[in-house]
């Protein structure tokens, strides 16, 4: 048995569908045995609202909930725990800091994102430029969909207060240079958010090593429940913000006249938290962690090479994003001559392939490489050769049917 | 009918292919522009009307295989219809890709778009261009969406 | 088998624990056998991203998101299911209403809100009313926390432009007289936003026949699971409304320089919904439709007369909220002479019972009713006569020990 | 230790009730109010130093048993200490909720809230005055938060 089919056997939906071809994981990677578990478990022992009830329920809730953050702290090799706030998903996440960070600029502040954002670090950004008078700034992509380093010095000033970017990209799966962008960025006293919804599904993380202020993705991309997701912040970066949402939990105190509010991270967590998805979220994150990734993204990359090997024989194949593997995640996004993505993606279903085609939630850069809409095939640690050959062979029968 | 897949048949095909009606008209009297958000697919409907009825239809679709092949139905079929004709097609499409089995003897070719009911997310892509010509039909000049 | 203990057996976590008496379902409710098993079926089948994906586990996907959002608006009792907004609970239902709504107010418009609010429906619009410059009314609450509707007249003007208010008090229990409030509204034309987080958990609600505008709630108080909660809203309120957050999802088209917004219900979810938590929250809400409340609300209701009278002839006993159970739901708060809540809840914890003590994120009402802190015993469908007997016993018994 | 539940032992409850140092001080110098946000118990220490070295020790405490015993420990003990003694015994108080066996031989007091190691929710309870009183130590009397 292969390693792929190994892991494979932990995921509940894969081993009850052996026939299916799942290259979705970019959109929702399956939910990992042990995810599922943790979450049934926390909701038949220990369920119960958090903060401080006296009772063993409530006590057994809130230490599983302490304990997921700080588990997902060791998966970002955080300072802290209390860097770790539980949102309901990266668009939650990311709004966070549109709102909170957002709150402590000025107009004529300038925020830097990049043409190939999803859309999730890009209309909250919109957004506060409309609500707060401050100047919103984009880097361009290169041909290939990357982020274009060369165009940093002329983007940057004193007033960029922000740099937001994805680590990775949801289409083409190019990785962002951050060691480039953070640098930059220092140079002119700006702080750095990244996007990391799509590099989490490829290992853990380094939020101290890679230099960044904020770090934002969500439980239901790397093998989690859905319902939750996590904004990382610099304790002292967050300890200067005003709290975003208000609520239940996130104060100190309630007047009247004035309220005042709690200290990290309690202050950005307004209402009940998804204490069961965290929990299962932190147990996904544990399983990772004990993986061999260096055998993974070998393999991962392996696959995404002979994909875009095969794709490329296909007449009338053309990719997107960055030439060769060595810059991308395995996420394989390409056009087709004549033939729309969504057709192609029926077509595919009908082999037992699931891809997604469309505009993949990031317009912006669709438009930059010159397309509508696209199909994508996205691979994680539970594909092998077997997802690849189906693949071809799809396409291939998709160009004939819709030919 | 290639692969077994019902909906990929060759009339569907030679239909979106056949494109009747892609292309713009000089002056128009109605016009609507719609966009399907989820995948970013968009047509542009316009008619020339006379007492209500159609004397000219053009459009220019961006779409799938169902999205040119509805909008080409109605490029080759408008003319001459009016607004609760247009209704009436449209809810007749609606009916077949929820499960109607047989169109109506006035829209025979509406049957081509049937296999489509096994298919929820792809309803809006048939139905995106009937959609547009009924905000059309109903527009003026200048108030489009 | 009494009835309490029939549906007793339909939750897992008190089915393990035929000792507890769980009387905690303020804080929040223990999830039905019928949630939980619908959020893992959901999982193990159904896994996907929505948003018409067109591979069949997509399709799959958003049609059970699709029915669950159509049945969460018959148990509201909506006109349309494009009225139920997906959010990750009340505190967020509550601050997108401060946001998108508050978005349309002008410096000097007013909004009221009452004393008795929890936090989450207080501080967000102390905080809109910082960032906005609008004023904030506080509508006082009777020696016994209800809303005192003798006030209205006085705080209610040409510029109040929402009422915004519990429908019952998640400490003292009274139902809010929301019709009084309606009307009262109405004559100024005021929208009315209810809080319905406790309401739910005590049978559906008809949000037509209340009259109102906006209507939020949580699914973990209503036997379903976390991170997840509803915002329903008439259409053509919300329809006027601008979007709260930005991602995907929620857009109608995204270009660098502008972007336009979708309709409703996606205008108002930014981003991967918890697509499985609101499957399981249907799943919830269709079994309790498919229950006898004249029933459970005479059970419910004997046993809070019971828990008043059993507690009140324990000397130092001081119930706060309504005398008797007429104006109130089955939520039981009360003081005793000299010993802190915490300790007498630790003690009651001793005794297998699971009650919460301290300011229930309701610092104001305590404020009005000249508490700290207090304890807090709540009664759902699963409990029964058993729960009421070992809670007088074991008040009696904390007494004992603490004194 | 009635009903079997050894956190309430009569040795904590006497201490409470005691209320060592509970009053004020005409002129402090050194203050501090504590919160517990998630409860609403609250803490305020005042000391009045010598050399670093408290002299007199008042505190006004809103809480449960275990706050008030605690906040009566340092009312009986305080004086005489400098901030290093209570940082030591702020430390040890820690090690037992921690699950520490045993108290420190200059605070064997501390035994008492041991049993509460169980209960991590209240752990907060027992610290509050201790913390309260680092933060007075430490503070200049109008900087207090
Ligand atoms: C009356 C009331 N409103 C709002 C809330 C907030 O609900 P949640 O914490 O689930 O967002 C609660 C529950 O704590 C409540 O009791
Ligand atoms: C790069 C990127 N950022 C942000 C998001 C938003 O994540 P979510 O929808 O889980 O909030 C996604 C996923 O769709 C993504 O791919």
């Amino acid at each position: 048995m292969s390693e792929a089919s190994v892991l494979r056997a932990g995921f509940p939906l894969l081993a009850a569908n052996p026939g299916l071809h799942y290259l979705d994981s970019a959109a929702t990677a399956q939910i990992h045995r042990a995810a599922l578990d943790a979450v049934v478990c926390h909701e038949t022992l220990s369920r119960a609202n958090v903060l401080r009830g006296s009772h063993r329920l409530a006590e057994a809730a809130d230490q599983a909930f302490d304990a997921a953050r700080r588990r997902v702290a060791r998966f970002l090799n955080a300072n802290s725990a209390e860097e770790v706030i539980f949102t309901s998903g990266a668009t939650a996440a990311l709004n966070l800091v549109a709102h909170a960070f957002g709150a402590t600029l000025r107009p004529g502040d300038r925020v830097l994102i990049s043409q190939a954002e999803h859309h999730s670090n890009f209309v909250p950004w919109q957004m506060l430029r409309d609500r707060a008078g401050i100047e919103l700034d984009l880097l361009p992509v290169t041909a290939s969909g990357e982020l274009d380093p060369a165009a940093l010095p002329r983007l940057l000033s004193a007033r960029t207060r922000l740099v937001a970017v994805t680590q990775c990209s949801n289409v083409t799966g190019a990785w962002t240079d951050v060691a480039a962008i953070v640098a930059a960025a220092r140079r002119v006293g700006a702080k750095v958010l990244l996007d990391g919804a799509q590099a989490v599904q490829h290992g853990p993380q380094d939020v101290r090593a890679l230099g960044i202020d904020f770090y934002a993705f969500s439980g239901h991309k790397c093998f989690g429940p859905g319902g939750v997701g996590v904004l990382w912040g610099k304790a002292e970066v967050l300890a200067a913000l005003p709290p975003f949402l208000g609520g239940g939990g996130m104060i100190d105190e309630v007047a009247p006249q004035r309220s005042t509010w709690a200290e990290l991270p309690r202050r950005f967590e307004a209402g009940t938290p998804p204490i069961a998805q965290a929990v299962g979220l932190a147990s996904a994150l544990d399983w990772m962690m004990a993986l061999d990734w260096t055998d993974i993204h070998a393999r991962e990359t392996r696959l995404g090479a002979q994909a875009i090997e095969g794709l490329l024989r296909i007449p009338g194949v053309r990719l997107l994003g960055p030439a060769g593997t060595a810059a991308r995640a395995p996420i394989i996004s390409f056009d087709i001559a004549g033939l729309h993505p969504h057709d192609v993606c029926q077509v595919l279903d009908h082999h037992q392939l699931a891809l997604r085609g469309g505009h993949h939630c990031a317009q912006p850069l669709l438009a930059a490489l010159g397309v509508d809409a696209c199909a994508r095939a996205s691979f994680a640690l539970y594909n092998d050769e077997a997802d690849v050959a189906a693949l071809i062979d799809g396409v291939a029968a998709a160009v004939r049917t819709l030919a | 009918m290639s692969d077994g897949l019902e909906l990929y048949q060759d009339a569907i095909k030679r239909l979106a292919n056949a494109a009747y009606g892609a292309s713009q008209l000089a002056s128009a009297d109605g016009e609507a522009k719609l966009n399907n958000p989820l995948c970013g697919d968009r047509v542009v409907m316009q008619v020339a009307l006379s007492n209500g009825h159609i004397t000219a239809i053009a459009h220019q679709t961006k779409g799938c295989l169902l999205c040119k092949a509805a909008a080409s139905l109605l490029g080759a079929r408008g003319a001459g219809l009016d607004a609760a004709a247009i209704d009436a097609a449209t809810d007749a499409l609606e009916a077949l890709l929820h499960g109607q089995a047989a169109a109506p003897a006035d829209w025979p070719e509406l049957a081509m778009f049937r296999p489509a009911h096994a298919y929820p997310s792809r309803h809006k892509c048939a139905l995106l261009p009937f959609h547009a010509l009924q905000a059309a039909m109903r527009s003026r000049i200048g108030d489009t969406r």
